[in-house]
């Protein structure tokens, strides 16, 4: 991963504090994450890791601090605005569309791409049909890459929570996204399910050169694919470096490693 | 100033008559999330069933008043064999719709069992305007109504001890978050139901007496469920005061409307005044006054 | 009856996201189709019209109209009956001011005011979910209708508030009025649901269609990935209510006649409606239409039995008739909840399998 | 599976209907009778559905029908609902051989909705002191009759009577008249006819409407209390007329001075308020009561025999002796179109002109077995509306009986005339009718 150049911060986070009435769950948090590199974020439980994220894609607004975000600086955004800038995500619990198929849910992801009106919908003519056809291939590109043909016209609320995982981090490439945020997509997966994600997310870093912040909580995992290793605890910033370096931290392995996690 | 009191009064009473219809909508909604259309006509069925007994079968008010309750939850007993059983983790939109098919049984029914003649209901509760206001205060105030007032305060004080010092009661909270937890408390959903959907049964007894004695009992009488309404988001589809709470909102409210705005509009804005009411303490509260807080989480 | 697609091969994606993949889905279309613009014309006659077809089209059209709303977007609204007056009264001005503007115009003008209507009365969707907004629609329901019979300017100010639609022909034919033809009027209306369910469905397996359903599915998720709620919401009430307003307009000019806003667009309108889209299908085209056609024809079915096959006497009828109805709801909803478009969709998956059923 | 018999059952439906017209071994009469036995306004719609048809079977048990032509009397439940009532009239309107000979829609949205259609299909519709006041001109309406008064006429009647009890036209200014009326287009009938009467003699009016249903009138009567209004006069329905009685008997108002509309007069409308209903004044055309040959007629031939729709002891109360007399003069409508025509096999558009030249006196009324029951009515080309005479009835609470207790007075045509006259001018002009001449 040495040969990609990541020197240009594609994301500076500065001193966010974000608290709900009393409770604070983030503390004046700073860090980047720079382009093309995979950032994991990693915390016990209750760190205030999906908050971040929540944070970084303007569905929280933080109370103090400001996110730069391809050298725009913002206090906060609308979750629309972080989406049609390049930030696309994946959820901790699954947040498929239920009721849709894998397909259609894959082409939600593509809706800011699209552009074409009501009306020329409507008749399903000209720019629309061609509009369609046309991303209708990336989204089958997505498929295949993610090897989930079988499943392309099931409705995603039937299928086995792996493959719910996949559709979902298809859904969120479907955006073409600068920034992709990974919230613990290899929870509750057997080892064999964590290794083909694993790969999907190396493969994506690589092939699509798509900056990741992933929030996992097998270390092995993260030392494996991570860059960069940002380490909170209960809303505060504990460390901040190489997977070795935050390895070797002793406050780390105090407040984190040493409790044992599922 | 007399007249504004007036006005004032009879919108609080009007307003408890509402939420007498509201509290049976809450008490389903909050122990098993279904919204129960069928609170109006239950209420209809109930009354005629009450006049039935002493009409037809010359029954004395109190033995008619126990022969309904006892048929009600019989309706109860059987609602949730035929009909909750089959139904359960449904939307709550297929479940809402069911309560509606519920209605046009229970209406249907209620007319082939006892006709849909205007039937009086009288049981004895004072009605008419009560002289002593009129003479000593020239207030107009309907006994009825005061009557009904304070039979809905025992209500709820009722209710409140039945969901706070029971363990019936406390399972029916239980419920209400999440079916597991009430098995928990060694209760089956089943019978939590019926349960609830008893006490409902009654309540809709107690407003259909209330109406029935206001305007005869006939078919109009369902028609109260669309007054209840406004009441109910207003006040919370889960909590029992706010349905009180929201019933003297809306009636005050509504009766000002007609009495102070109506003249310059051309009169009948009550219905519609209490449902923009509603919908404007809504842009404020989407839970309603004392309905629990939507937290919304990724 | 042979249903299979195993042979039917798509070679490219337009193919494959044709309206009707399967062949054989193509000839019951055609077939359909050929029924309802050749065959049922020639013999039909006015209580087919009246009784029957019209109500089943046009209720059909609202259908469609809130199956957008609340099938595909997820919003329950219960001002259906408000907005078809909308649609009623907008049509009733322009046919007293603007004959000239030709009837078919009128209707989609009448749509569109609608579609203005409801987009205002959909604001409140942006904070409030679920039945809080399904009670707050019904704010809409009795505020227009209370509007439409209080300011006389409405109904031209005649003594009583009741409007009666004034004959107007199409292409020379009367279509509107006692004297309006009954095939006429059917094509006009039978051609305006067919057009209409075309569009719905392009919608629908378009963008914006799959944006309303990411809302109904999951809002937060659908924000996330970049979905306006605003405009997925405010979009879906203004092509509902234009449905729905179409509808109205077609219900009061070329079916009833005559409406008083009271009385033809009160609260049950509202009702009648939401059944017709949970018995025949949330957020399913065919739904609409199947949903429609059952609650229109079996209520006449069940009257028709029993009074005319039993001799009850009306009034015990029609109490049976009601609870009928009701237990069928119940029925319905237990047995297959998603409704009549899946209980087809599982036929023809049987069919797809025939006869070798595993 | 469910489909397959799904389609079967519609299948079902589509040859339903034609079976439904049956074939008629002799030729009977049609005698369709749009009842609402069921929703909110069952209560009124039972009792005149029982006496019109009560009569009608009279009539073929006694008579053998009218010149002993059976009359085939074909109930249709409407639930007092437009939609419903398309499709009972799609039903019957050809229904057996003479198909429907006249129809009497018992509703306001209904008539409206079926006047346009009376012409093209050639049924008269006969709406009895309801629907469409205008179509009392002949000349725009030839097919629909609506004697033997309009509710424009009978709300000058009431302002005439108010008069009489002030001592004179002229003390009628400075009064003031309150309405209270159901929130519909059947309620909102009489506004203008009162609002030009209170500017012709000075008095003041003020109109509350009352939304159906109509249970909870508070305000409405709060407004009373405070504005104190010499008179009360009600156009209600349903529901509403009993809260209404109930609530003026609360504040006390004088129950002499309150008068309905003869819809808002029946036994239903005033039992609910016991006592206090007692005084109460309801306009009426007719008398109540059974004591009349026709009455013990309907008992001895169709009660005694078992075929009675309703309660034997219901037989003569307000609204069942309304559908009787409707019967009677439709009945009486059939019979001049067959010495018309001179034939017994007649249809609508005999019958049509049966109306027009109706003519039932009171010595016919003696021999119909109903003297004095109804005022004589005489219809011509351009009038429609007969007499346009109205009575008023006072309800007496000790003996729970209605009775007349006036004459009948005769309307202020001044004030009609004119609003007739525009009102059918409009809609001639909005669905271009041309008036037929009547010369």
């Amino acid at each position: 991963m040495n040969d990609k150049n990541i020197d240009d911060v594609i994301l500076a986070v500065d001193n966010i504090s974000l608290s709900f009435g009393v409770m604070k769950v983030l503390d004046s948090i700073s860090f980047d994450i720079k382009r093309g590199e995979i950032r994991s974020i990693i915390g016990p439980n209750g760190a205030g890791k999906s908050s971040m994220l929540n944070v970084i894609n303007g569905f929280y607004h933080p109370q103090q601090g400001s996110i730069t975000f391809k050298g725009e600086t913002r206090q906060q955004m609308a979750p629309y605005v972080a989406a049609s800038h390049g930030i696309a995500r994946t959820f901790q619990n699954i947040a498929l569309f239920k009721g849709m198929s894998t397909l259609d849910n894959i082409m939600t992801g593509r809706n800011l791409k699209m552009k074409t009106n009501l009306f020329l919908q409507a008749l399903h003519i000209g720019p629309a049909r061609t509009e369609e056809l046309e991303n209708r291939e990336v989204a089958e590109r997505i498929i295949d890459f993610l090897d989930i043909q079988a499943i392309r016209k099931k409705p995603v609320g039937k299928l086995p929570y792996g493959l719910q995982k996949r559709v979902e981090l298809g859904r969120a490439l479907a955006a073409e996204p600068e920034l992709l945020l990974l919230d613990e997509p290899m929870a509750g997966m057997n080892s064999e399910e964590k290794e083909d994600m694993s790969r999907f997310i190396i493969d994506v870093n690589t092939e699509f050169g798509t900056t990741i912040a992933l929030i996992e909580h097998d270390m092995s995992v993260v030392m494996d694919l991570s860059d960069r290793v940002l380490v909170l605890d209960y809303g505060l910033q504990l460390a901040d470096g190489l997977p070795h370096e935050v390895r070797a931290n002793q406050d780390v392995i105090d407040a984190y490693l040493g409790i044992p996690h599922e | 100033m007399t007249f504004f009191i007036e006005v004032v009064l009879s919108g609080l009473m009007a307003g408890v008559m509402y939420s007498l219809v509201a509290l049976g909508f809450v008490l389903i909604f909050k122990a098993s999330g279904i919204f129960n259309f069928a609170q109006g006509v239950m209420a209809l069925f109930a009354a005629l069933t009450l006049v039935g007994f002493m009409e037809k079968f010359g029954m004395p008010v109190w033995l008619a008043i126990a022969g309904t309750i006892g048929v009600m939850i019989a309706l109860a007993w059987l609602i949730e064999r035929l009909m909750l059983r089959h139904l359960v983790n449904q939307e709550p939109i297929i479940l809402f719709m069911a309560t509606i098919g519920l209605a046009y049984v229970l209406e249907g029914a209620g007319d082939i069992l006892w006709g849909s003649d205007v039937k009086l209901l009288d049981i004895g509760i004072p009605q008419g305007a009560s002289d002593w206001m009129l003479d000593t205060f020239d207030i107009y105030v309907e006994k009825l109504e005061v009557f009904a007032a304070v039979t809905a305060a025992i209500l709820v004080v009722f209710l409140a001890v039945f969901f706070q010092k029971t363990r019936i009661g406390r399972a029916l909270r239980a419920v209400a978050d999440d079916h597991q937890a009430a098995l928990s408390v060694g209760i089956s959903l089943h019978t939590i139901w019926v349960i609830v959907w008893s006490v409902a049964g009654i309540v809709a007894l107690v407003a259909g007496i209330m109406w029935g004695s206001k305007s005869g009992v006939q078919f109009s009488l369902s028609l109260i469920a669309l007054k209840a309404l406004p009441v109910l988001i207003l006040g919370g589809f889960t909590s029992v005061p706010g349905a009180i709470i929201g019933g003297m909102i809306i009636g005050v409210g509504e009766k000002v409307a007609e009495v102070y705005l109506g003249p310059f509009v051309g009169g009948a804005i009550e219905n519609w005044f209490a449902y923009m009411l509603a919908l404007a303490f809504l842009l404020f509260r989407p839970q309603g006054l004392f309905g629990e807080r939507i937290i919304e989480r990724v | 009856m042979i249903y299979r697609e195993t042979g039917q091969f798509k070679t490219n994606y337009s193919d494959d996201q044709a309206l009707f993949p399967i062949a054989q889905d193509r000839y019951v279309i055609l077939a359909v189709l050929f029924i309802t613009f050749v065959l049922v014309p020639v013999f039909i006659n006015e209580y087919w019209l009246n009784a029957i077809l019209l109500p089943f089209l046009i209720y059909a059209l609202a259908a469609l109209g809130l199956n957008i709303l609340t099938g595909y977007c997820g919003q329950l609204s219960l001002g259906t009956g408000g907005f078809m007056a909308v649609g009623a009264f907008s049509i009733y001005k322009l046919m007293v001011a603007v004959p000239e503007l030709g009837f078919i115009p009128l209707v989609i003008i009448s749509g569109l005011i609608t579609a203005a209507v409801g987009t205002l009365f959909g604001l409140p969707s942006l904070r409030i979910k679920g039945f809080y907004l399904a009670v707050a629609t019904l704010a809409a329901q009795f505020f227009l209708i209370w509007l439409f019979n209080k300011v006389g300017w409405f109904f031209n100010y005649n003594a009583t508030g009741m409007i009666t639609s004034p004959p107007m022909t199409l292409f020379g034919v009367m279509i509107t009025g006692p004297e309006g033809v009954p095939a006429a009027k059917y094509l006009l209306v039978a051609s305006f649901v067919a057009v209409f369910a075309l569009f719905a469905k392009n919608i629908a397996r378009g963008r914006i269609g799959r944006n309303w359903m990411a809302i109904r599915d999951m809002d937060i998720a659908a924000e996330l990935i970049g979905v306006r709620p605003l405009l997925a919401k405010l979009s879906a009430f203004a092509v509902s209510s234009f449905y729905i307003g179409m509808a109205g307009a077609l219900y009061f000019s070329v079916w009833l006649g005559s409406a008083e806003p009271t009385e033809a667009f009160d609260i049950n309108q509202s009702f009648l409606v939401l059944f017709m889209i949970i018995i025949g299908g949330l957020g399913s085209v065919l739904g609409s239409l199947l949903g429609a056609a059952f609650l229109v024809m079996m209520p006449i079915l069940l009257k028709n039995i029993l009074v005319g096959g039993f001799g009850t006497n009306s009034a015990l009828a029609a109490h049976i008739e009601i609870m009928t109805v009701g237990a069928l709801i119940i029925i319905f909803l237990i047995v297959e909840p998603h409704g009549l478009a899946r209980l087809w969709r599982i036929v023809k998956e049987k069919l797809r399998l025939w006869p070798f059923p595993y | 599976m469910k489909i397959r018999s799904l389609t079967k059952t519609i299948v079902a439906a589509l040859f339903a209907v034609p079976l439904l017209s049956g074939i008629a071994s002799a030729y009977e009469l049609t005698i369709p009778s749009f009842d609402y036995r069921t929703g909110p306004y069952a209560p009124n719609g039972i009792p005149f559905a029982n006496g019109y048809g009560d009569y009608m079977n009279m009539l073929n048990a006694r008579d053998g029908g009218i010149n002993g032509t059976k009359l085939k009397l074909t109930p249709c439940e409407t639930a007092y609902n437009t939609k419903r009532g398309v499709e009972c009239y799609e039903s019957i309107k050809n229904e057996g051989e003479s198909g429907a000979i006249a129809i009497q829609p018992l509703s306001t949205g209904i008539t409206y909705q079926l006047i346009p259609k009376a012409s093209i299909d050639e049924i008269p519709i006969f709406s009895m002191g309801y629907g469409r006041t205008s179509a009392a001109n002949g000349k725009v309406f030839p097919w629909v009759f609506n004697f033997p008064a309009t509710y424009w006429s009978q709300a000058t009647v009431f302002v005439k009577y108010i008069a009489e009890k002030e001592g004179g036209m002229d003390k009628l200014k400075g009064k003031k008249i309150a309405l209270v009326y159901h929130n519909s287009a059947y309620g909102k009938e009489p506004i203008r006819t009162l609002e030009s009467a209170a500017a012709k003699y000075g008095f003041e009016f003020m109109a509350l409407p009352v939304d159906h249903p109509g249970q909870e009138q508070k305000a409405t009567w709060l407004q009373i209390r405070k504005e104190r209004p010499d008179w009360v006069l009600m156009w209600g329905w349903g529901v509403m007329n009993q809260v209404a009685i109930k609530e003026a008997s609360s504040i006390r108002y004088p129950m002499d001075h309150f008068i309905g509309v003869w819809w808002s007069g029946s036994e239903n409308d005033v039992l609910p308020a016991g006592d206090g209903a007692d005084g109460y004044l309801s306009g009426a055309f007719h008398q109540p009561g059974d004591n009349f040959p026709a009455h013990d007629d309907i008992k001895k031939h169709v009660y005694d025999a078992g075929k009675g729709l309703g309660d034997r002891d219901r037989i003569g109360e307000v609204l069942y002796n309304r559908g009787l007399v409707a019967a009677m003069w439709t009945a009486e409508a059939i019979r001049k179109a067959m010495e018309i025509h001179g034939t017994n096999k007649v249809t609508g558009k005999h019958v049509r002109d049966g109306f027009e030249a109706l003519d039932v006196d009171e010595a016919r009324l003696k021999e119909l077995g109903l003297p004095g029951f109804t005022i004589p009515v005489k219809i011509t080309c351009e009038n429609h509306e007969g007499p346009g005479q109205v009575a008023l009835q006072q309800w007496d609470a000790k003996a729970k009986k209605w009775s007349l207790v006036s004459g009948f007075y005769e309307p202020l045509r001044d004030i009609t005339g004119p609003l007739i006259a525009e009102d059918s001018a409009q809609y001639a002009a909005e669905n271009n009718v041309t008036p037929r001449s009547c010369n």
